[in-house]
C-alpha cells in the first residue's frame, strides 16, 4: 500500500496570497493513500528541507508530493533531500501551484481549487512511480576529431595535452586546412604559416595523437562513450611506412600542369604531389585522374626513382575501425562558387560578375594565394590572364553573402575583416595601387578590429565605396566596374586590372551524408546545429559529439580555436571518469507484446530503436523485437505514441502514471 | 534638404504596398539597383534614394522626381536585386500614381508620349508612329526634331502615311473605359511578390 | 463535476486539460508565471517530455473523464529538442482530428498550438481564447453519454487493474 | 498545327523586314503561321505605365481573340509585343483578383493554357535547332555577329523565362546554325534606352553609342537583334550618334530573321535589307553571302 506524503509550500506570500496553503493541506490529507500532508513557509529553505526528511522516515512514506514552484526550479533539490532521507529520488514529484496558479490567477476561490487539484493529480501520479536509477555508461576514454584545419588541430592539440588519445581524420593528404593557405592574418598581419607550420607538426610527433590523412569517416556506430568509427583510408599509392618525403618522384612525374589544389588552381602541380611544402605528413599521393600510368597504363617514371621502392600502384583503400568516447566535428567550410554551376540546388551564381569568364575575376582565397609568399607568385602581386601587376583593385564584398536572391541570407562575418587585410596587404605590395572596396555594411566587431579597418582607409588610403556592383566587364584588358556609392548618391565605374570578389563561406559541400552519419542535425544552408545557440554552443543533440570551428557557421580563426578548446574541454570533461551518468527516463520495450513492426525505430530521431532476434537454444530464431539503447535514448516518448500494440514504454512518464493523472484531473 | 520625420502622418511605405505589392521594408540599400542602371546618370534621384523616400514616407519627393520618368523599364535592376525587390515595378507604380494624381512629370515630353501613343490605340486600335511623333514634336515645341529621320524613313517606306485600324472599336473602347489605374489587391492575392 | 461549479458560479466553467511539452510550452507557462500574467483558472497543465509522447489515446480519455476541451501544445516546428517529436505529434495530430470529426466531436474542443518557452504572453492569450471558447461551445456530454458515467477517482480505485497489466 | 501570329505595330511599319523575314524563315521550314484576327496593340510601355489594369487588357485581349479563333499557340517576333503578352499572361495564370478582372473588362472566358512564344523560342524549342541546321543551304561563313537580346527577350527572368539572364545564348547558338561566328562581347543584354527614343533622345544616343561600342570591341562585323525597338535605335540613331560623339560607326544592324533566311537560301533581294539605314550589302559581299 502506497504512503503518500504532501508537503504544501507557501513561498512566503507568492503562493499563499492567492492559495489558502492550509486548507489546501488539510484537505489533500484526506485523499486516498496520503498519510502526512503538511504546509510550510518556505519548502525550499533548510528547515522545509528537514521537514520533509524527517517525514520521509516517520511515516515510512513511499511517495512525496511537494506543491511550491515549477520543477524546473527545484526539482532537483526536493528529489536530493528525499534520496538523503533514504526514498528513491524519483519517488519525489511536484505540483506547480505557484508559475502555474498562484501567480496566474487572482480569485482566491479558485486558485485554491485548482492547487489542490493539481496536488490529488500528482499524488495518483507519485503512487505509481517506480523507484529508478540513474542510467551509467562505461566511457572509452579517447576521442576522435574529424577535420584536420586549425580548429581540428587545436581541439586534438588541446585533448592530447590533456592525456587523452586522439584520432584524427583528414580528408585530403595534408592537415592544415584552409589557414595553411592564407598569407597573413588579422588583425597582426601575421604570417599565417608561421603561426600554423608549428602547430602542424606538434600534431604529427605528439604521442597522444594518431593521424589519419587523406582518409575520411566510413560509418559511425554506438553512442556517446562508446563510439565505433570506421575510417576509409584512401588509397595513396605510396607506402607511407617507406616514403621518406624527399620528393624525386615529384621532379619526375611528366604530368606538370595540373591545377593545383592549394594554389585555387592558379599553380601547378604534378600528378603525384604533395599539396605543399610545409605539408604534414610530407608523403605523396598519386591523383588517379591524372596520373599517365592509371590512364595509359605506361610509365611508372616516379617508381623508377624511387630508392626506396615506397610507389605501390596496387593499393586499395584501407578500413581501419576506431572505438572512441567523443566525437569533435571540425570540418570546416567551403566558398561560395560564384559561378553557374552550384553545390547547393537553392543557391544562384552571379552571371553578372563573370566570374569563370574573366581570368582577373578572382576569388577571394585566390587573392590570398597571389599575396602569399609561399604562392604561385612567390608573393608578387600579378594577374592571372597576363602576369602584369594590376594597377587599380577592385575588392568587392558580399558577394553570394546577404543576397536572398542567390539564396545565401546571412553574413559571412569574415569577409569585412579579410578584405581590409587584403587592401594592406596589396598596397604594401604595389605601392602606387589603387584599391577600390564595395561594401553594404562594415561589420568590424572584435578586439582591435575595427581599428584595423580604418588603418586600411586612413593610413593605406583604400577607397571605401557603400553600395553593391551591378557588373563587371571586360573592355580590352581592363575590367570595367559598374557599381554605386550610395553615400554620394551616384553611380560610379571603375576600369580595374583586378576584380577581388569576397565569396561567401558556406557549408561543406559533402558535409550532410557525414552529418547523418553522426545523428547531427544540420540547418537550410548545411551549417551544422549546436544543442542550443546560446548555453550550449559546442554540444549537439547528439551526446557526445560537438563541434568545432567553421563548420557550426562562418567563423574567423581567433572564434574557431576558441571553440576547439572549448570542445576539447567538454572531451576532457566526458573522458574525465570512467563512467557516466544520467537521468533514467528512457524507453522500455515489452518484448512479449512486440509484434517487431518497426514503426518505433522510423520514428526514434536519434536512432535508438534497432531491431533485436530473440531466439532459442538452437539458435533459431523465434521472433524479432524492437530494442532500445539506453544510452543513446533521449527520453522523448515519440515510440511510445506511435506503437500500435503498446509494447514500448518510457520511465518516469509510463502509460500507468499518465493515464493516472488524466484520471485525477476533473475528479 | 531637412526631412521632419515625425511630422509625416500618413504611411506610404504601407500604402504603396497595398498598390503594387512590392514590401520595400525589404530594401536595405545596397545600390545595385543604381549601380546597373543604364539610365541612373540622367536622374536626379538615383532608384535607391527613391526606394529610401518611400520607406520614410515621403510621397512629395518620390512623385515629383525625374527619376521614375527617367527609368527605361528595362528591368536590369529588378533582376539583379539580392533582396528580389521588383524596381521596375516600383517606378512603373509610381507613374501610374502620378498618371492619377493628375501629377505633371518633371521630364519634358514624358506625359505626352504616353497621351499621344494611347490616342492612336484607343481611337484606331493599333499605334501609327508618323502622326505621333509629328504630333509629338509639336506640342512639345520641337518641330524640326528628328525630321530629317522621319522623311528617310519615308523614303525607305518604313512608315505609312495612314493609320492602321482595327474592326472591333468598339472592344478597345470598352478596355480603356473598363480598365483602373491599379488592380485592386486583397491580402490573400500575394502571388505576385517573388517568392523569396 | 462540472455541475459543482455551475452551482457555485452562475456561468459554466469548463474543465480544460492542456497536454504540454516540457522544455517550450510548459516553460513558457512558467515564464507567464513569473511574469504575473492572468489568466483564466480551468486549465489542467499535464508534463510530458514531449508533444511526440502524446498519444492520442490520451486526449480521449480526457474529454472521458470530463474535459469539455483539450489543448496540446509543444515546441515551434524545428525547435523540437528532440528534433522531431513535434512533427510526429502534428501528423498523428491532423490524422486524429478527422477522427474526431468522424465521431462527431466539435473540432474546437480540441486544438493545437505551439508555444515557445519565450512565449508567456502567448500561453496566456491562448488559454484565455480557448476557456471563452469552450465556455461559448458549453459543456462537452456527447462523449459522455456514450460512455456512461465517469466516476471520481476517490471512489474507484484503477491501481491494482493496471499494475497488474502492466507487469503481464 | 497552325501558330497564332501576332505581329504588333512594329511589324506593320517600323520593322517591315523583320515581319517579311519572319515569314520567310517559317515557309522555308513549313511553320504554318496564320495572323490573328483583328489584333489589337498591346500597348506598349504607355499602357502599362498609364493604368496597371491597361497594360494587362490590351494584351491579353490578343491571347483571347486568338484562343477564340482555335489558335492556342501565339508566335510573337517583336520583343515588347512578346513581353508585354508574357507578363498579362503572367499575371492573370498567378493572381486570381487580375484573373477575374480580366474576365470583368475583357468579357471573355480566360484560358489559362495559352502558350506564346518569340521567335526564337519557336525555332530553339519547337522546330529544333539540329532539324534546322539540316535545312541550311547557304552557310553565312566568315561572317562575325555579335548577338544583341536586350531587355524584354530575357526580362523580368521568371516572367518571360526565356534564357540566363547575364548570359543568354540562344541567339548565338541560332547564329551557329547559320554558319556565322557569334562573338562574345559584353553588351548582349544592356539597354538600348527604347521607347525613350522620342521624348528622351539624347538618353537613348549614349546607351547605343555603348552597345556599338561593345560591338566593335568585340570585333563583330555587324549586330543581330530580335526586337525592333532595338533596330530602331540601333541602326536609325548611328548618324546621330556620330554627329553627337564624333565616332564613325557604320555597324548593320540585322534581324536574326534576316540571317537564319539567307542561310536557308532566301533570296536577299526579298529580304527588305534595303530600308535598313546602314546597309549590309557590302559586308554581306565582302563576306561572300550574296
Amino acid at each position: 500500500m502506497a504512503r503518500v506524503g504532501v508537503f504544501v509550500c507557501h513561498c512566503g506570500e507568492n503562493i499563499a496570497r492567492t492559495v489558502d496553503c492550509s486548507s489546501v493541506a488539510e484537505r489533500a490529507s484526506k485523499l486516498r493513500d496520503v498519510v502526512y500532508s503538511v504546509d510550510y513557509k518556505y519548502m525550499c529553505s533548510d528547515p522545509g528541507q528537514t521537514l520533509i526528511k524527517d517525514a520521509v522516515k516517520k511515516y515510512e512514506l513511499t511517495g512525496v508530493v511537494i506543491a511550491s514552484c515549477s520543477p524546473l526550479m527545484h526539482e532537483k533539490t526536493f528529489r536530493r533531500a528525499v534520496s538523503e532521507a533514504g526514498l528513491n529520488p524519483f519517488l519525489c514529484e511536484m505540483a506547480n501551484i505557484r508559475e502555474h496558479c498562484s501567480w496566474v490567477h487572482e480569485d482566491k476561490e479558485d486558485a485554491t481549487q485548482k492547487a489542490f487539484d493539481l496536488i490529488r493529480i500528482m499524488v495518483e501520479k507519485v503512487k505509481r512511480n517506480h523507484p529508478l536509477q540513474p542510467i551509467r555508461i562505461p566511457v572509452t576514454r579517447r576521442a576522435m576529431v574529424i577535420g584536420g584545419g586549425v580548429a581540428g588541430i587545436q581541439a586534438s592539440l588541446d585533448i592530447a595535452d590533456g592525456g587523452r588519445q586522439v584520432v584524427l581524420v583528414e580528408k585530403s593528404p595534408s592537415i592544415g586546412g584552409h589557414m595553411a593557405q592564407l598569407s597573413e592574418t588579422f588583425p597582426t598581419l601575421d604570417c599565417s604559416q608561421c603561426i600554423l607550420t608549428p602547430k602542424m607538426v606538434s600534431v604529427n610527433s605528439h604521442k597522444n595523437i594518431k593521424l589519419y590523412t587523406y582518409s575520411e569517416v566510413e560509418s559511425v556506430e554506438g553512442y556517446i562513450g562508446n563510439f565505433e568509427v570506421t575510417i576509409r583510408k584512401k588509397a595513396r599509392y605510396v607506402d607511407d611506412t617507406k616514403c621518406t618525403g624527399c620528393g624525386i618522384c615529384q621532379q619526375k612525374c611528366p604530368m606538370k600542369k595540373i591545377p593545383g589544389e592549394f594554389n585555387t588552381g592558379l599553380g601547378k602541380r604534378t600528378a603525384i604531389y604533395v599539396p605543399f611544402p610545409q605539408a604534414v605528413p610530407n608523403i605523396p599521393v598519386i591523383d588517379k585522374e591524372n596520373c599517365t600510368y592509371f590512364k595509359t597504363g605506361k610509365c611508372k617514371a616516379c617508381e623508377k626513382f624511387c630508392d626506396r621502392k615506397a610507389i605501390d600502384f596496387e593499393q586499395k583503400d584501407e578500413f581501419i575501425k576506431e572505438k572512441v568516447g567523443a566525437i569533435v566535428v571540425a570540418t570546416g567550410y567551403d566558398l561560395y562558387s560564384i559561378k553557374k554551376e552550384q553545390n547547393f540546388p537553392t543557391v544562384k551564381g552571379y552571371g553578372e560578375y563573370g566570374y569563370g569568364k574573366y581570368p582577373d575575376v578572382i576569388n577571394s582565397l585566390q587573392f590570398e594565394r597571389l599575396l602569399s609568399a609561399s604562392g604561385p607568385t612567390f608573393g608578387e602581386v600579378k594577374r592571372p590572364s597576363d602576369g602584369k601587376t594590376p594597377e587599380t583593385v577592385v575588392f568587392i564584398q558580399c558577394v553570394g553573402s546577404r543576397d536572398d536572391a542567390k539564396g545565401i541570407s546571412y553574413c559571412s562575418k569574415i569577409c569585412c575583416m579579410y578584405t581590409a587585410k587584403h587592401t594592406m596587404l596589396y598596397k604594401h605590395k604595389v605601392h602606387n595601387g589603387k584599391a577600390f572596396v564595395f561594401y553594404m555594411d562594415i561589420r568590424s566587431a572584435g578586439k582591435n578590429y575595427d581599428e584595423f579597418v580604418r588603418r586600411a582607409i586612413e593610413e593605406d588610403e583604400a577607397v571605401y565605396l557603400r553600395g553593391r556592383v551591378s557588373k563587371i566587364y571586360q573592355e580590352g584588358d581592363k575590367l570595367i566596374v559598374k557599381g554605386a556609392d550610395t553615400l554620394s548618391g551616384t553611380q560610379v565605374e571603375i576600369a580595374a586590372d583586378l576584380v577581388v570578389l569576397a565569396t561567401a563561406m558556406t557549408a561543406q559541400s559533402d558535409i550532410v551524408p557525414l552529418a547523418q552519419k553522426l545523428g547531427v542535425g544540420y540547418d537550410k544552408y548545411h551549417f551544422l546545429s549546436e544543442a542550443h545557440p546560446k548555453l550550449r554552443p559546442v554540444e549537439t543533440n547528439s551526446a557526445g559529439i560537438f563541434l568545432a570551428g567553421a563548420c557550426q557557421a562562418p567563423k574567423d580563426i581567433p572564434e574557431a580555436v576558441a571553440q576547439a578548446s572549448a570542445a576539447a574541454s567538454k572531451v576532457l570533461g566526458l573522458c574525465s571518469s570512467e563512467e557516466l551518468e544520467r537521468e533514467p527516463y528512457v524507453a522500455t520495450v515489452n518484448e512479449t507484446t512486440c509484434a517487431g513492426c518497426g514503426f518505433c525505430i522510423t520514428a526514434c530521431p536519434y536512432q535508438a530503436i534497432e531491431r533485436k532476434e530473440i531466439k532459442n537454444r538452437n539458435g533459431e530464431v523465434l521472433k524479432t523485437v524492437a530494442s532500445v539503447n539506453h544510452g543513446v535514448c533521449q527520453g522523448c516518448g515519440t515510440c511510445l505514441s506511435i506503437c500500435r500494440s503498446k509494447s514500448i514504454d518510457l520511465a518516469g512518464f509510463t502509460d500507468e502514471e499518465v493515464y493516472a493523472e488524466i484520471d485525477a484531473m476533473f475528479a | 534638404m531637412q526631412l521632419h520625420l515625425d511630422e509625416s502622418v500618413d504611411n506610404f511605405t504601407d500604402e504603396f504596398k497595398k498598390l503594387s505589392n512590392i514590401d520595400l521594408y525589404n530594401c536595405y540599400q545596397c545600390g545595385k539597383c543604381t549601380a546597373g542602371c543604364p539610365v541612373a546618370g540622367f536622374m536626379d534621384k538615383t532608384p535607391n534614394q527613391i526606394i529610401r523616400f518611400i520607406q520614410l514616407n515621403q510621397p512629395e519627393i518620390v512623385l515629383n522626381s525625374k527619376t521614375p520618368y527617367i527609368c527605361a523599364s528595362c528591368n536590369t535592376c529588378s533582376a539583379r536585386c539580392p533582396k528580389d525587390i521588383d524596381i521596375a515595378r516600383v517606378m512603373e507604380t509610381i507613374r501610374i500614381l502620378g498618371v492619377k494624381k493628375g501629377i505633371k512629370p518633371k521630364v519634358k515630353g514624358a506625359a505626352e508620349f504616353n497621351k499621344l501613343f494611347l490616342k492612336y490605340v484607343k481611337t484606331e486600335g493599333r499605334s501609327y508612329e508618323l502622326g505621333m511623333t509629328a504630333e509629338f514634336n509639336i506640342r512639345t515645341g520641337q518641330f524640326l526634331k528628328d525630321a530629317a529621320l522621319g522623311a528617310e524613313m519615308f523614303m525607305k517606306r518604313k512608315i505609312s502615311l495612314l493609320p492602321e485600324g482595327v474592326k472591333n472599336k468598339k472592344r478597345i473602347k470598352k478596355i480603356f473605359e473598363k480598365s483602373d489605374y491599379f488592380v485592386s489587391r486583397n491580402d490573400s492575392d500575394n502571388k505576385n511578390i517573388k517568392e523569396h | 463535476m462540472p455541475e459543482e461549479n455551475i452551482n457555485s458560479k452562475k456561468e459554466f466553467q469548463p474543465a480544460i486539460a492542456a497536454f504540454v511539452c516540457t522544455w517550450c510550452t510548459y516553460t513558457g507557462a512558467d515564464l507567464a508565471g513569473t511574469s504575473r500574467l492572468k489568466y483564466e483558472p480551468n486549465v489542467r497543465i499535464m508534463r510530458l517530455p514531449c508533444t511526440g509522447r502524446i498519444d492520442y489515446n490520451l486526449i480521449v480519455k480526457a474529454l472521458e473523464k470530463g474535459a469539455d476541451g483539450v489543448l496540446v501544445s509543444g515546441c515551434h516546428p524545428n525547435d523540437c529538442h528532440y528534433n522531431a517529436g513535434n512533427f510526429h505529434a502534428r501528423r498523428r495530430f491532423t490524422i486524429f482530428r478527422e477522427l474526431l470529426n468522424f465521431v462527431g466531436i466539435d473540432l474546437r474542443r480540441v486544438q493545437f498550438s505551439w508555444v515557445s518557452a519565450a512565449e508567456g504572453a502567448k500561453w496566456a492569450d491562448l488559454i484565455n481564447k480557448f476557456t471563452s471558447e469552450i465556455k461559448e461551445l458549453g459543456p462537452f456530454t456527447e462523449y459522455k453519454k456514450l460512455s456512461g458515467v465517469s466516476f471520481p477517482i476517490e471512489e474507484f480505485d484503477f491501481s491494482e487493474e493496471t499494475v497488474e497489466a502492466s507487469e503481464k | 498545327m497552325d501558330y497564332g501570329y501576332f505581329p504588333g505595330c512594329s511589324l506593320h511599319s517600323t520593322a517591315k523586314e523583320f515581319n517579311i523575314s519572319t515569314k520567310a524563315v517559317c515557309d522555308e521550314i513549313d511553320i504554318k503561321l496564320k495572323e490573328i484576327d483583328d489584333w489589337v496593340c498591346c500597348g506598349a510601355t504607355p499602357a502599362h505605365n498609364t493604368k496597371e489594369e491597361l497594360g494587362i487588357a490590351l494584351p491579353y485581349s490578343n491571347l483571347l481573340s486568338a484562343s477564340g479563333q482555335g489558335l492556342d499557340n501565339v508566335v510573337a517576333p517583336c520583343a515588347a509585343c512578346y513581353n508585354r503578352l508574357k507578363t498579362a499572361k503572367h499575371h492573370v495564370n498567378n493572381s486570381e483578383t487580375i484573373k477575374n478582372r480580366m474576365t470583368e473588362i475583357l468579357g471573355d472566358e480566360i484560358n489559362t493554357d495559352i502558350k506564346v512564344f518569340h521567335v526564337l523560342e519557336l525555332l530553339r524549342d519547337e522546330y529544333g535547332y539540329e532539324k534546322l541546321k539540316t535545312m541550311v543551304k547557304k552557310p553565312l561563313k566568315d561572317l562575325k555577329v555579335a548577338c544583341y537580346y536586350g531587355c524584354l527577350l530575357v526580362r523580368p527572368t521568371d516572367v518571360v523565362n526565356f534564357d540566363d539572364p547575364e548570359d543568354p545564348v540562344s541567339m548565338d547558338d541560332l547564329v551557329t546554325v547559320t554558319g556565322a561566328q557569334p562573338v562574345q562581347w559584353s553588351h548582349k543584354t544592356e539597354c538600348c534606352g527604347a521607347s525613350h527614343a522620342i521624348p528622351q533622345t539624347n538618353v537613348v544616343l549614349e546607351l547605343v553609342r555603348r552597345i556599338l561600342n561593345a560591338a566593335k570591341i568585340a570585333g563583330a562585323d555587324c549586330i543581330a537583334v530580335a526586337c525592333p525597338l532595338c533596330h530602331v535605335n540601333l541602326d536609325m540613331r548611328q548618324s546621330q550618334i556620330n554627329n553627337e560623339f564624333m565616332t564613325e560607326f557604320k555597324t548593320p544592324i540585322l534581324y536574326i530573321t534576316q540571317l537564319v533566311a539567307l542561310s536557308l537560301g532566301v533570296d536577299y533581294k526579298k529580304l527588305g535589307f534595303e530600308s535598313h539605314f546602314n546597309e549590309p550589302f557590302t559586308l554581306l559581299k565582302e563576306k561572300g553571302i550574296i
